[in-house]
This record gives C-alpha cells, structure tokens and sequence, in this order.
C-alpha cells in the first residue's frame, strides 16, 4: 500500500503525480471464499477491513451490485455522534465514536472527522424532559453530553434564531461536544484501500442473484459474474436487506423508507456545530467546502425510489428559515435521497439467522453512517466466531420474537 | 333555563370586512347549523327517511353537493354527510333525524359550535386560493356546486363553489379558523387586498 | 458614458434608458435590457472573479445560466444576495455588485499563491495528508474552511416575503425559445391550458441573437409577436424570468419565478421570488442545448468564451466582447459567430477548425468573407495572463501553425442538449453520436423539442416544437380538430461536427487544461482520479468534485464525459454522466419554504377562552400546535409561587381549568359497545348508560398508546375521551380497525372534539360552585355520585357534566359548545369568587395529577411500557381478547426485573429531583454505571410540604423503600431518595367520592 | 409527491393521506393461540417488496376512507387502487 504523507505528495507532485496507483485492485471473484460480504458500503468494508485486521481472515470478498460506496455511504449527512438513549445503542455508538477519533490514522487515510460538536434543540416542555433523560443516561454511560441553555445555544450558534416570539421557540438543547461530521466518500474508500491491502477482494458490478443453501447452511451466492461458495456470509446492504434477505427465505422485521438531503451554495464560514431539532425534523451543518447539509424526516410510504419528495423539502426549507432567518436567501444546489432500512424499534439488526453461517448487518435506520466503525469491527467479530461481539448480542434478530426492543425513536426522532 | 346567551364565532373579527367586490371579500358565516350525519348509502329506507325530513336527497356523488332553500348537503365520505343550514335549528334537526332514523344503523351528531364557515368571494378568490389549495379549481373541473375535503395550506377544510363570481365557502375547525383566515389575507396581498381579521396567534 | 465596447448601434438595449450600478466601487454604465455582464464587458471588464481552488483570474464564459466563472455578490446587508450569476443577473441601476472568492482585491489576490501550490494540491490531496499530527487536524481544518467558501451569507433576517401558487395546466412548455414558442402556440391553438416559462426576462430564447428570419420577419420580431399573441390567450400563463429548476414525480414541476424585485437593497419589496408548483397533463420540453467548451492550455483566461456567448453579447447586447478574435471549433457554429463578429468589425484573425473539410454554408459564407481558416487544426494553448493575448495553434498532427494575437478566443465544441429536467426525473436518455452527446428520448407524456434533441438548426425547431405542442396538446385530451402550421425559416445545410476531446498526443500535457472551470478541476485530475482507480463517472466526480458547483457542471459533465471515456478508451455512452439533480438553477430556500414560516409556520390553535386567559395574564405553554395556558402567576409571582398557589386552592377550596383540548369521539351503533372491548383493555358492553369508565388503549405492541375515560350516553353511543395529543391518531387508529379488520362492526365514529368544550371544576367547593352557577342538574351525592355524567344546563347553556376527576378532588368536567363555553366559564368564574375560584393551568393539573400517582401518556409512558408496568394491570381483562393481549405474554413482558412506576421520597423534602435524572443503587465514578430507571415527573407538592417524583425503576414494585439515588446532570452531585407507592395524597380516594 | 388515487375523492396529493403499510396482513383469529414467533411474524415481519407492493392508504384530509393502493416501490408508479371488500 502506498503510504500518504504530505512527503509522498510531494515528491509524487513533482514527477506530475504519475506514479500514484489505485487505492484498490479492481480484483476478479475466485470460485470460493472463507467469508463473503455482500454489500461494498461502509459497514461492509469496515467488517472486511477488521477481519482481515483483527481476525486474521483475509481470504474475504467484498461484492458490489454496482461502484463501491454507491449507496447510503455515499448519499448521507456524514453527521458522527453516540448520544443515544438505551444502554445496548450507547454502548455501540459510543464505541464507534472512539474508533472515528482514530480513524484517519488507522486507515492512512483522511476522513476529515470533525468533532465540530452536535447540538440537539428542544422546543417543547416534554421533549426538554427526553432530552434530560437522554443526556442523563449518556452521562452514566460514560458519554461526553451536556444540557445546555437558550443563552449557551445562541453563544454556540449566533445565527440560530433564539427569540422567545418563534412558533416554537429553543426551550434548551443537549450538547455533545465530541460529536461532529466526516467526509462520508473517504471513509467507504479509506476502508477499501485498507481491507484491499490487507488481501481481501473487492468485487465491483457483481450483483447477488441468489443465496443456495444445503441442511439449513449456507453453502455459496449466485452472482453475475457466476457462483461463488462461502464459509460464511454477511449481508451489510443498507436499502436491499429484505431483498437479500428473501433470497435465503428470510423475512424482516424491516421497511424501507426514502431519506432525503440537500446542499446549498458555498457559503464563507458561519457557523461550526452540527444543529438537529427532531420538533421540525431538520438537521443542518456547514461542510468544510461552505455548503450548507441540510436533512429531512424519513418519507412514510415504503419506497425504494431515490428521486425525492419535494414536499418534505418544502417542509424541512420552511423549519429552516424558521430556525435560520439569514438563510432564507442562501439557494439549494443540489437535492438526492437514500434508502433507509427502518426496524420497528429503530435500532439496528446485527446478528445470526435462521440460516447457519448467514449473518445480516441491517436496519440501521438514519443511525447507519455514524456507526460504521463499530458495526464493522463488531460483524466481523461475529463472522469470525459465528458469534455476537458482547456489544451487538441485544441486537439479535429473535428481539422481535421475545419482545426485548431497543425503542430509539425518541432519540431518532429526526432522521440523522 | 332557555335565555339566550352570547355566542362566540372562532372569527368575530372578520364579519366586519369591508365588500371589495371588484376584487375579493372575505367574511364568516357565523352560527350556522352544522350536522355530521352518517347512514348506509345501501339502506334505501333509511334514505328515504332522511329525505323525508330534509325535503332534498342526499348527493351519493362524490365530492358533490345537493341543496334547497334553507339546506345544503355535502358529500363527506361514500356513508358521510355535512348538512349545513341558516333555517333549522340544529337541536330540532338532529331530533327529527335521529327520530326518523330509529331502527336504522345511522349516526346524527350536532357540530355546530366545533366548526366555522369563511367566505370568499370575487374575482381573484381562485388565485388566492391557489396560494394554499392544491386542488384545480378551475370552473371546467370545479364548477359550482361541488364540494371537496382536502387541505388549504396545513389545515383540513371543505371547499364548496357557491357560484361562478366565483365564490367559495371555506369550512374549517374552530379552533384552525384564525390561522386559515390568516393566510387567505397574506395570500391576498399580491392582490393588494388586505382584510381586516384577528390574529392567527 | 464610457463604455468603450458597446457597438453603436443594433441590440436589444434601450439606449433611451441609460443606468449606472458598481462593481467592486468603480461605477458601471449600463442601458436597460443589459444583464450585469453584458454591461461590465460594454465597460471593458473581463475579470469577474477568481476561481475556488487556485484563485486563477476569470471572466464571463457564456451569457446565460450555465456560466461557471460569473459568480458575483449583489448588494449587502439582510438582502444580499451572494454567488448571484453576472450573465443572468439584470442590470439596475444603484445595484452593488462585488466579486466573491479574492482578498484583498480581485486584481491583486493573496490567496492567488494557491495557484502556486498548485502541483503539491491534486485532486483528494485533503486525503493523502493533514493527518498528523492529530491534534492539528482542527487547525488544518479551520484553515480549509476559511479559504473555501464563495459568497457571504446575509447577516439579518430575509426582509423578503416569497408568494407560492399551486397550478394546473394541460400542457407546460419548459423554454421559450424557438421550440417553446412554437409548441406553446400549437397547444394553445389546440385548445389547451397553457404554462409556457422561460428562465430569461424576455421569451425568444436563441432567437433575439440571431440574425436569421422566421415567417419572413426577423427572427426577434417574430418571437416578439409570438409573445403577445401568448400573452393574450385567455387560457395561457406566460412566465418570463421563470426557471423550471426540477421535475418530480407524479410530473410536479417546480418553476421559480425572479419577480422585478430580486434585487438587493429594493426598498419595500413585498416579495423577491414566487414558487410555481405546476402539475401539467403533459411537458414540453424546449429546454436548448448548452455550447461545450474544449480543452487547451490555459483555457480558462478571460476572454476565452464560448461562441455562441459571443452572437448573444454582440446582437442581442451590442456589445463586442473584445477586439480581435480567434475562434476554435469542431462544428459549423463558431462560423456563424465568425459572421456576427465581421458585421460586428471585430476582426476575426483566425478559425481553427478540427475537421480537415469543413463544408457546408456557414464556412462557406466565411471563406468569402475572407475570414482564415485552419482546416485539420487546434488551438492548443491560450497565452496572456490576466487576459487572453494571443492563441497558440497547431495540426493536429502535433505540427506548430503558429501563435495568432487575440483578445478574444471564441471556442465551440459543439452542444449538448440541456436534458437535465428530463434526468432528474429519471427519464431515458441516449448518446447521440451526431452531436457527441446524451439527448431525451421522449416519454408517454414528455415531448423534447428544439436544440434539446440535437436538432440544432432554427427550422427544425420550430417544426418540432409545433409537433409537440399539438401532440401534447392531443395527449392532454385536448384537439378541436385545428391542426396548426410550423412558422418557417431558411433551411441550411450543415456538416457534421467532430468530437474533440483532448489535445493531440504530448499537447495534451501542457497543462492547465480545465474540465471544470469552477471547481479548478484539470485535465490532470481527472487523470489521477482514474489511476488511482476511480473510474466510474460518480467516483470522478466524488473525487475531483467535478460539477460539484453551483454551476452544476452544466459545461463541465458533457466534457467530461467525452475526454474520460477517451482517456479510458472506452465508448462515451459507457461513460455515462453524473447523475442530474434537482436543482436545474439554485433556487433560495426561503422561496422554497414560500408561506410556511413567522406566524404561518404552523397553525396556532387556541381555544374559546383564549382571549379570557391572556386577559388574566396566563403564560401559555405549546402542546403539539395547541397554545395551552400553563400557569396564572400573580404581578411579581414566580412560576413556583404560582403553582403553589393554584394548586393550594384545588385541594382546600376550588379551582378552573380549561380542558378543552381533549380529544372527544362519539362512538355510534349496535356493535359500539363490542368495538371498544376490542380496542380497550377493559370491559365495556356491561356499563351502565349515565356511567363513566377509565380504560387503556395498546398497541398491538402490548404498549401503552392512549388512555382516558368513555361515557354511556344511552343504548347504542359512547363518548370517548383521548389524551390532547393523541386526538388525531386514536381517530385514525379506530377507523383502521373499523374499516379494514372488523367491517362486520356497526359502528360509526364522529370527532366531537371542537364542537364540545371542556371546563374542569376541582375542589371540595366545585359543587357550590355549579349550584350557584345555575344548573338544572342535581348535583347531590347520590343523584350525581362519582363516575357518572348528566345531560342538562348550566349557567343556561346546554351542557354534559362529567363526575371526573384528574386531580383527586370533587371535581366536574362540564362540556359546552364551543360558541358558548366562554359565557360558561366567565359564569362559572363569577359564581365562584364567594368560594375563591382560582384559574389553574396545565403545569397545576399536573403537580395535582401526580401527588394522585395518575399517569400522563407521553410522560410515565415511552412507547416500551405496559399496563402493569405503571401499575394498572387490573385494567387487563381475562375473559376477552383486545388489541395487543398477545404481547403481554412474551418472554420480554413478563420479565421481573422490567421497569415499574414507583413513587420518590427525596431525603431532604426541599430538593425537587431532575426530571429524567437516573436513578441507581450506588452512585460512584465508575462509568458505565448500571442504571434502575428514571424519574419521568417531579415537583414539589404544596399540599404535602415536601417534594414528590413519580420514576420507572426496575423491579421497583417489589422493592418499595428501597434506598435509591438520583444523579444530577452537573458533575458526579447524587441526591438520596427512598422509593415507595405512586400515590402520595389520598391514597383511599376519598377526597373525589364526596 | 404521489399522487394518490382515492377511489372516492379521486387523485391527491401525497401529503391529504396516511400511509397504513402492508396490506393483507389480517389480525389472527385467536392470538392466544399462536407461538411467540408466529405472533411476531404477524407483529413486525413484512415483506418490503422491491416492486409491486399492496398497501394500505386512508385519505385523511378527505373522505377518511382506508383503501388499497397497489404500486412500484421502485419507481413509485401506481399501479391501482381498490375499495375494502372489492379487492381480492
């Protein structure tokens, strides 16, 4: 692997950068593997990246239906943080924030985290009351989260409209100061430059057309690009885990769900925190390019369209200019949306099934880019024992069957 | 017990609005008769019952309106009506209908008081309403007569198209009258209408 | 008036009406009809800005709305207007226009050194570096945002207002150009609804800088006359200044009109933009074509501009944006530029055209002017600094032809269709091999027509946009028979283009080359993007940020497309482009949000007696869009005082509360009593008429969802009350159940919720109260005892009295309609004072509700909680079924150690616990540390002295007095509390059976 | 925006209705009855078709009627709408 350094780029800048070569291999799919990923997002290229890593299992492919990082990696809010109210869900996130913090350097490759702090507002007795007991728990749970007054907030983000005559005026907020973005392209391809050269087979333009079993086992995938036998098998394919998951006859406890963003022009520095208010389901920062990210509630109708709904825009640009009056001007470049995987508690599947040596990696929700480090190391634990790392064990499949759910709609209130 | 005591439309300000009829009016019709009336499209008798008592059939046609002298009927729902009327006291009505409807599987429940009726009128009532309607109410879909439930900006209303001026009547919840009649008056404005009205807050 | 560059005579400017704005201070004069850029070149300004990345001087490239260098900031204050377009900007006089991206000055730029750093800062160089050490990342990054960045946001709220129309049309025509107006005069003649929007200030598109003839008439003149004819039509919108900006589905299509008042500083303005939401039966889309530029070196100079740009400044602007012109092509286009800038008298010193024949009329016409041409040859490198000097060309062979002086390098690679609505929708696209480009493949209810289908000539335009429109029109479900003629203009015959996508072997090294002038990203960027391995086109982009900009890459990406698919040796429709989205044009989020904001940002509900509570000096509360008054503080009280004092007078005399926002439903039919026995957890059928009963609603979760008390009205109808909040969603929930799972249950449900307000009397004086009120209901004990209802008057209106209780009191919910309820509780309030009637608000109700150990939904509850859970699994009936009884029995439910409501005693009476504070066994440093539960309301009881919390802790039931702690949020503070029964005043419930 | 067809009302858009999920998942007769999985399958397992999806829509600003909408879940195309009792 060709090590990055600002040394590296010199020298290479003065021989016109000719000598660079590709951050991954563009590797042909062998006739078997120990383990095989479906999906080459984040979460299945960090569970590849600390197999290999960590468990020492590198004879490993990584399929992708289409380009590497094409799906939810690549269409987020890139917004990190680990306040979650359940113990299980703290746990994980938290353990993914510490592993963001050295991220860059693990990978050799900059994924510009920015702990620039992550504001949640309140506006309402009650909610004032969740996120209280929200930031109380986090405490506990070892959590950097404070509350934070009206007054702080307008010192943190003086552009923030904190005057008491709004429809529903900033009551308080929580803050997590550790919290902040990342360049969401850079970690799906810091992940692969990592696990590619550490052995592991990053197959482009192989989609998955069928999962063959024998006595309740998995035995290999059917691709286009031909059959494929597998020790073990992760499904991490974010917006197709019901898809997948049918194909070895397993039904989900998942609905999918259009998530919809957008981008303004480039704007000179305004403001540094990342702002979420479930109350008018919006969630704003300033990338490092100027633009504003803004996001939206998740669309309600079960939909894998990725075209948008222009109403939600028109709701979420109104809560905008109610909370951001100066932006009122600023205009909308850019407008996409994902697919989310929602699960009726809002909180992830990691976990075994029904079928042996299958695994699913799904249902992340809005919670899915923030949780990539940790989702990978942890599925790769499981993988590699063909049991759940002691971090994702709640988050089991046969939750749904006991009833033990893992409720974060409060804290995912507001699609982030 | 049956001294008449004050009533309070949700819109008291507005009855004042000065007639812009070359442009636009809007005003309240307060204190009008409104009844929910639920019964099954198929009982025929029960029907013929409500006829009976009403003195005009019940429109069966979607969206649609049937009306006489001192009441109109609107279709609400395939077994829903709103039955609004200047003439009959809403007790007494509800008590011949209940009476005309015993033995049959019907609802008859008096409104009145939870909801108002605003008026708009003149000839850029459609363009004001296009402010915050997404419904085409151009005369060739929307001519007078028809009726529709749908939302005017983010509260749920019943249009009617009274006549071709034209004229509609909005019919909102009380307690969403204020924030509607708002938003008629800013939508005006590129009108250069203003109408007097409390404010929404 | 100096403006050096503007030709004597011609255009479309009103000489007659001069005006004067500035650009970076220095004044600028103008006539009406100029756009900002179009009067900055008639002055001699060809640098309009510097570029984002290196900072490189930049000037206007073409004259519309595809123009990735003209970003300027208009006026300032709370309405500038920052990254603003020159080339679609409106000339005004008094406008302040100011370049962005440059410091200190856009002459001399500082941060120019960029440029200098240039080959140590590729594209994704932020990837390979600034990773240590760690600690600096901050600093790093501080320094990167600062230097990125264009314009500067407003610093005051948006003193504008934005107007937003729904609209409803047969047939939208997107573009007024030839095509669009052709098409929209074809369906309007069909009889059709007609939108037809164009993004400039007037219609005729392409046609107000030509000089060609339609119908006989000069082209503008006719598009002049084809405007008014539109104009006039009764069923014809006509929008000028309107951009279609993006096409979802279901056809909405979005149009953002710029009203005569998006301009800064424009005193008074009501409005600066208004949204259309336009749903058309069918699109015509007339969008154009964009020119594409080529590469070369240094082809990024002011005074290098696309062709077409240059006919636009001269015949519509009569203005000569330079003096001496060179012009670069691979297509017959840059011929007729050639003619224009003849006519014009700016010498054209040179054409260099790729193709070694070039035939066809225009360079015919050329040749007899005398105008050189370089068959077989290439411009290669621009030379100058601030501004073009001169251009290098050489054959294609690689063979020097020599360097030709110039200020002005007109370059045309021929046009890609401006497809992008088209796109955004999804729609089918297909590479055109005769122009090199992706163009629409027309869909059942989308019709291309003109330039945007790679017909680039006026005839064919026009012909396809009559088609169109009829078709449409036809499509739409309108035809009267009229089948109406194509306007004609002179055909010509043209040769094809040639694709030209990278300069001829080494050449294509000099360097810079820019695919993507505003993103600075270079020919070689995209080369060491595809080394490294970024090969698709969505990888490029990601990586180099091609077409990332607020220019959207309109000439970037069909540029790109070509010389990636080159590089690779691939075809170019393999390629592909980024993907188009929405916005076609940046549209302000504050026209977007239009209404929907200040006291319209959403409903504001109150009730009856709202004007009687803010008289009384009330201080209201938001509950969902419902303005609730939450507590009456006396001058100079404090909310605590307040409370106490309300709270004091419900235990020991009497006390109003406005309760009118519950939710009401009536519940109607045979089956009404079996329907509720379904949906609650109780029984149901046997209840008396006249009787009251308190019941829970679960989900089918086995969770709590909604709670309240139903009253039998008579024989075949309840009414039910739901919680404020949940009055929509139970509605909906039982329809649900009615409609789509038990269709054999006669049941009909009506919302009775505003018709009916609710007045809550509480306190051991509320029957006084009512007595001397007036009331025709017998109030003793025994006519009227707890948990029953009465039909009668009071104070002479008719009303339903409720013998209910939510604070432990005698108390009586008494509902009246809606019109009368404020002459009720001024009544009510009269008759009360001799008994010290004391109005009490929301946060009162709830410190009373809790010394009672009563649940409020939302708060005890979270959506994991179960009946038992809160202690009212005596609720549960064993003889039936009833939504969501099945869940009660998983493992999960069942567990011993689940959360349950207790009560919390603090071991100092004073200290009032934190709400959602936790609760633990042993406090300590030690993190993570396992937590009991939480404290889900707290307050302190006047009527005890003490203060009181209701919390979930788990297996807290079986424990009570245990010994707990409750953790503050500040620092590692811990406050001591013993646990104990939920109910803390009146255990026995005496006190509401009186 | 989905224009949704209401069988009653005719097309609205999106934002007049509520979106009921699944359709054809009927309450089971006796829930005592079934297994802790059984009861979870009906609970919370869904299909979440790619591609033609019946599902269940109430026009709530309007009529209040629940009704079947049957649609592309990948290109949102409606596909038709039927009235309770009507549909197979």
């Amino acid at each position: 692997m060709q090590f990055y350094s600002l040394p590296n780029l010199i020298r290479r800048g003065l021989r016109g950068h000719r000598d660079w070569t590709p951050a991954w291999r563009k590797a042909e799919p062998k006739p078997s593997y120990d383990v095989v990923i479906v999906g080459a997002g984040g979460h299945g290229l960090a569970t590849a990246y600390y197999l290999a890593k960590l468990h020492g299992v590198t004879n490993v492919a990584v399929l992708e239906r289409g380009w590497l990082g094409g799906g939810n990696i690549g269409r987020n809010t890139a917004i990190v943080r680990s306040n979650y109210l359940w113990d299980a869900s703290a746990h994980i996130y938290e353990f993914s924030l510490k592993l963001w913090e050295g991220l860059s350097q693990e990978l050799n490759y900059n994924v510009m985290f920015s702990q620039r702090g992550l504001l949640n507002i309140g506006h309402s007795e009650q909610e004032m009351r969740d996120l209280a007991r929200r930031v109380g728990a986090n405490q506990l749970n070892g959590i950097d989260a404070e509350l934070v007054s009206t007054a702080e907030i307008s010192k943190l983000v003086p552009v923030l409209n904190t005057s008491p005559d709004t429809r529903y005026p900033v009551l308080g907020g929580t803050l997590q100061r550790r919290g902040g973005v990342a360049r969401h392209d850079a970690v799906a391809w810091g992940y692969a430059r990592a696990a590619d050269a550490l052995g592991v087979d990053i197959v482009e333009n192989c989609e998955v057309t069928g999962i063959r079993t024998a006595n309740g086992r998995v035995t290999s995938l059917e691709t286009t690009r031909g059959g494929i036998r597998a020790g073990a098998v992760g499904l991490v394919v974010a917006g197709n885990a019901s898809v997948l998951a049918s194909m070895a006859g397993i039904r989900l406890p998942i609905q999918s769900h259009p998530l919809q963003a957008l981008v303004t022009e480039p704007l000179k520095p305004v403001f540094d925190p990342v702002v979420m208010s479930s109350a008018v389901h919006v969630y704003i920062h300033q990338t490092d390019r100027g633009e504003l990210v803004l996001g939206a509630g998740i669309d309600a109708p079960v939909s894998y369209d990725l075209n948008g709904n222009f109403r939600i825009i028109e709701h979420v640009l109104a809560a905008v200019c109610e909370l951001f009056p100066i932006f009122s001007r600023v205009r909308m470049l850019r407008q996409w949306a994902g697919t989310v995987d929602v699960c009726p508690d809002a909180s992830p599947i990691i976990s075994g099934t029904p079928v042996k040596g299958l695994f699913m990696n799904c249902g992340w929700g809005t919670g899915g880019f923030k949780a990539t480090p940790g989702s990978g190391w942890v599925f790769a634990h499981t993988l590699a024992h063909q049991e759940p790392h002691p971090l994702n064990e709640p988050f089991s499949l046969d939750r749904f069957t006991t009833g033990a759910l893992i409720d974060e709609h409060g804290a995912a209130a507001v699609a982030h | 017990m049956s001294r008449p005591t004050p009533r309070r439309s949700p819109l008291g300000a507005i009855e004042s609005a000065q007639p812009r009829p070359q442009t636009a009016q809007l005003s309240e019709r307060p204190f009008l008769t409104h009844i929910n009336l639920r019964a099954d499209p198929a009982d025929a008798e029960a029907l013929a019952a409500i006829q009976q008592v009403l003195g005009l059939q019940l429109p069966l046609t979607p969206n649609t309106t049937a009306a006489n002298q001192e009441l109109l009927a609107a279709w609400l729902g395939p077994d829903e009506w709103l039955l609004l009327s200047q003439h009959h006291r809403s007790d007494s009505l509800v008590t011949n209908l209940q009476a005309a409807l015993t033995g049959h599987v019907a609802s008859v429940v008096d409104i009145s008081a939870g909801q108002t009726v605003i008026r708009l009128s003149g000839p850029s009532a459609l363009d004001i309403l296009a402010r915050g309607c997404a419904l085409d109410l151009h005369p060739s879909v929307f001519p007078p007569g028809a009726c529709a439930q749908t939302l005017l900006a983010r509260a749920q209303a019943l249009l009617i198209a009274v006549d071709d001026t034209p004229t509609f009547d909005i019919i909102v919840r009380r307690s969403f009258a204020p924030y509607v009649a708002a938003w008629l008056q800013d939508s005006a404005r590129p009108f250069g209408l203003h109408f007097p009205t409390s404010d929404p807050a | 008036m100096s403006q050096p560059f503007r030709l004597t005579q011609g255009g479309r400017i009103e000489r007659d009406a001069p005006l004067q704005f500035t650009f970076d201070g220095r004044p600028i004069h103008a006539f009406r009809g100029d756009t900002v850029a179009s009067a900055l070149l008639a002055n001699g300004v060809t640098l309009v800005g510097r570029s984002f990345k290196y900072h490189r001087p930049r000037g206007m490239v073409s004259a519309g709305a595809e123009d990735p260098n003209a970003f300027v900031q208009l006026g300032h204050g709370p309405r500038t207007l920052p990254n603003r377009l020159a080339t679609v900007t409106a000339a005004a006089s008094g406008l302040e226009v100011r370049h962005v991206n440059a410091w200190p000055s856009l002459d001399f730029d500082l941060m120019s050194a960029f440029g200098l750093a240039a080959p140590f800062i590729p594209a994704g160089f932020y990837y390979k570096t600034l990773m240590w050490p760690r600690r600096l990342w901050p600093l790093y990054e501080h320094f990167l945002r600062h230097a990125a960045g264009l314009g500067h946001a407003p610093n005051a709220p948006d003193p504008d207002r934005y107007d937003q129309v729904h609209a409803h049309c047969d047939v939208l025509v997107v573009g007024a150009g030839a095509a669009g107006l052709a098409a929209a005069r074809a369906a309007e003649q069909s009889g059709a609804r007609v939108i037809v929007a164009d993004e400039q200030a007037e219609f005729g598109g392409g046609l107000l800088s030509t000089t060609e003839r339609v119908d006989g008439l000069p082209a503008p003149q006719w598009a002049d006359a084809a405007t008014s004819e539109l104009s006039s039509a009764p069923e014809v919108t006509a929008l000028p200044n309107t951009t279609a900006f993006g096409l979802y589905e279901s056809n909405l299509v979005l149009l953002a009109e710029r009203l005569h008042t998006d301009q800064p500083d424009n005193a008074g303005s009501e409005s600066g933009a208004r949204v259309w939401r336009v749903l058309p039966k069918q699109i015509v889309l007339a969008t154009g074509a964009h020119e594409r530029p080529l590469l070369f070196a240094n082809n990024d100079r002011p005074g290098v501009m696309l062709a077409g740009a240059i006919s636009t400044y001269l015949n519509r602007y009569a203005v000569a944006p330079g003096s001496r012109a060179v012009l670069f092509t691979n297509n017959d286009a840059a011929y007729l530029t050639a003619l224009d800038l003849a006519d014009a008298g700016v010498p054209v010193a040179a054409i260099a055209d790729v193709r070694s024949d070039p035939e066809g009329d225009l360079p015919a016409q050329a040749r007899t002017r005398g105008i050189p041409i370089h068959a077989g040859a290439v411009v290669v490198q621009a030379h100058g600094r601030g501004r073009v000097a001169a251009a290098e060309l050489c054959a294609l062979d690689g063979a020097p032809l020599g360097t030709v002086e110039c200020d002005l390098l007109g370059v045309s690679g021929g046009f890609a269709p401006a497809l992008h609505l088209h796109a955004q929708a999804g729609a089918p696209m297909t590479w055109n091999p005769q122009i090199a480009a992706f163009a629409p493949r027309p869909s059942h209810d989308i019709h291309p027509a003109g330039a945007v289908t790679g017909q680039l000539d006026l005839a064919s335009a026009l012909r396809q946009g009559t088609s169109a429109g009829a078709a449409a029109a036809a499509a739409a479900g309108c035809s009267n028979g009229h089948t109406p003629a194509a306007p004609r203009a002179a055909e010509t015959h043209t040769s094809d283009l040639e694709p030209y996508w990278l300069p001829p072997g080494d050449l294509a090294r000099a360097k810079p080359q820019f695919v993507d002038l505003h993103e600075d990203v270079t020919l070689d960027d995209l080369r060491l993007s595809l080394r490294e391995g970024f090969q698709s086109i969505e990888h490029v982009k990601r990586y180099t940020t091609l077409g990332m900009g607020p220019d959207q890459g309109k000439l970037a990406n069909p540029l790109a497309t070509g010389v990636i698919a080159q590089l690779l040796g691939r075809d170019p429709a393999s390629v592909g482009t980024p993907r188009h989205r929405p916005a076609y044009s940046p549209v302000s989020l504050g026209a977007i949000a239009g209404r929907h904001i200040g006291p319209l940002a959403d409903p504001v509900r109150v009730t009856p007696m709202q004007e009687w509570h803010q008289s009384a000096g009330a201080r209201f509360e938001n509950v969902g869009q419902w303005r609730r008054a939450w507590y009456y503080p006396h001058p100079g009280e404090s909310m605590h005082e307040a409370v106490a004092r309300e709270c004091l007078a419900v235990r020991h005399r009497v006390g109003i509360l406005d309760y009118s926002t519950l939710g009401k439903i009536e519940v109607t039919g045979p089956d009404a009593g079996e329907f509720l026995d379904r949906v609650y957890t109780n029984a149901w059928k046997r209840l008396r008429p006249g009787r009251c009963r308190y019941g829970l609603m679960l989900g089918e979760d086995g969770m709590i969802f909604d709670d309240g008390v139903t009253a039998r009205l008579d024989a075949q109808r309840y009414l039910m009350f739901t919680s404020t909040s949940n009055a929509a969603p139970v509605l909906a929930w039982l329809e649900q159940w009615l409609q789509t799972e038990w269709t054999d249950l006669r049941v009909y449900l009506t919302s009775v919720s505003e018709h009916w307000s609710n007045i809550a009397l509480a306190g051991p004086r509320s029957r006084d109260v009512l007595a001397a009120a007036g009331t025709d209901i017998p109030l003793a004990q025994k006519d009227f005892p707890f948990m029953t209802f009465r039909e009668g008057h009071v104070a002479g209106v008719p009303a339903r009295a409720f013998r209910i209780s939510f604070s432990g009191e005698l108390s009586y919910e008494i509902n009246v309609p809606a019109d009368r309820a404020l002459h009720v509780w001024e009544a009510l309030f009269d008759a009360g004072r001799p008994f010290g009637i004391t109005p009490y608000g929301t946060e009162t109700m709830h410190v009373l509700r809790a010394e009672k150990g009563f649940i409020i939904v939302g708060q005890e509850t979270d959506g994991s909680v179960t009946p038992d859970d809160v202690g009212l699994g005596r609720l549960l009936s064993r003889r039936k079924d009833f939504l969501g009884k099945r869940s009660l029995s998983r493992p999960d439910s069942v567990r011993p150690d689940r959360k349950q409501l207790v009560g919390l005693l603090t071991d100092d009476p004073a200290r009032v616990l934190p709400e959602g504070g936790h609760v633990v066994d042993t406090p300590g440093r030690r993190r993570p540390l396992p937590m009991r539960g939480h404290v889900t309301s707290s307050y302190f009881s006047p009527v005890l002295g003490r203060s009181i919390a209701l919390a979930m802790v788990a297996g807290g039931r079986a424990a009570l007095g245990e010994r707990l702690y409750v953790a503050t949020l500040h620092d590692d503070r811990w406050l001591p509390a013993r646990s104990c029964h939920p109910v803390f005043y009146d255990p026995e419930g005496a006190r509401q059976h009186v | 925006m989905l224009l949704i067809p209401c069988p009653w009302c005719g097309p609205r858009e999106d934002d007049e209705f509520t979106f009921g999920g699944e359709a054809d998942i009927p309450r089971p007769a006796d829930p005592a009855a079934l297994t802790d999985e059984q009861w979870a399958d009906y609970l919370f397992m869904r299909d979440n078709r790619r591609g033609h999806h019946r599902e269940q829509w109430c026009h709530t600003a309007g009529c209040r009627r629940w009704f079947i909408v049957e649609r592309d879940t990948v290109t949102n195309e409606i596909l038709g709408a039927s009235i309770y009792g009507d549909s197979p």
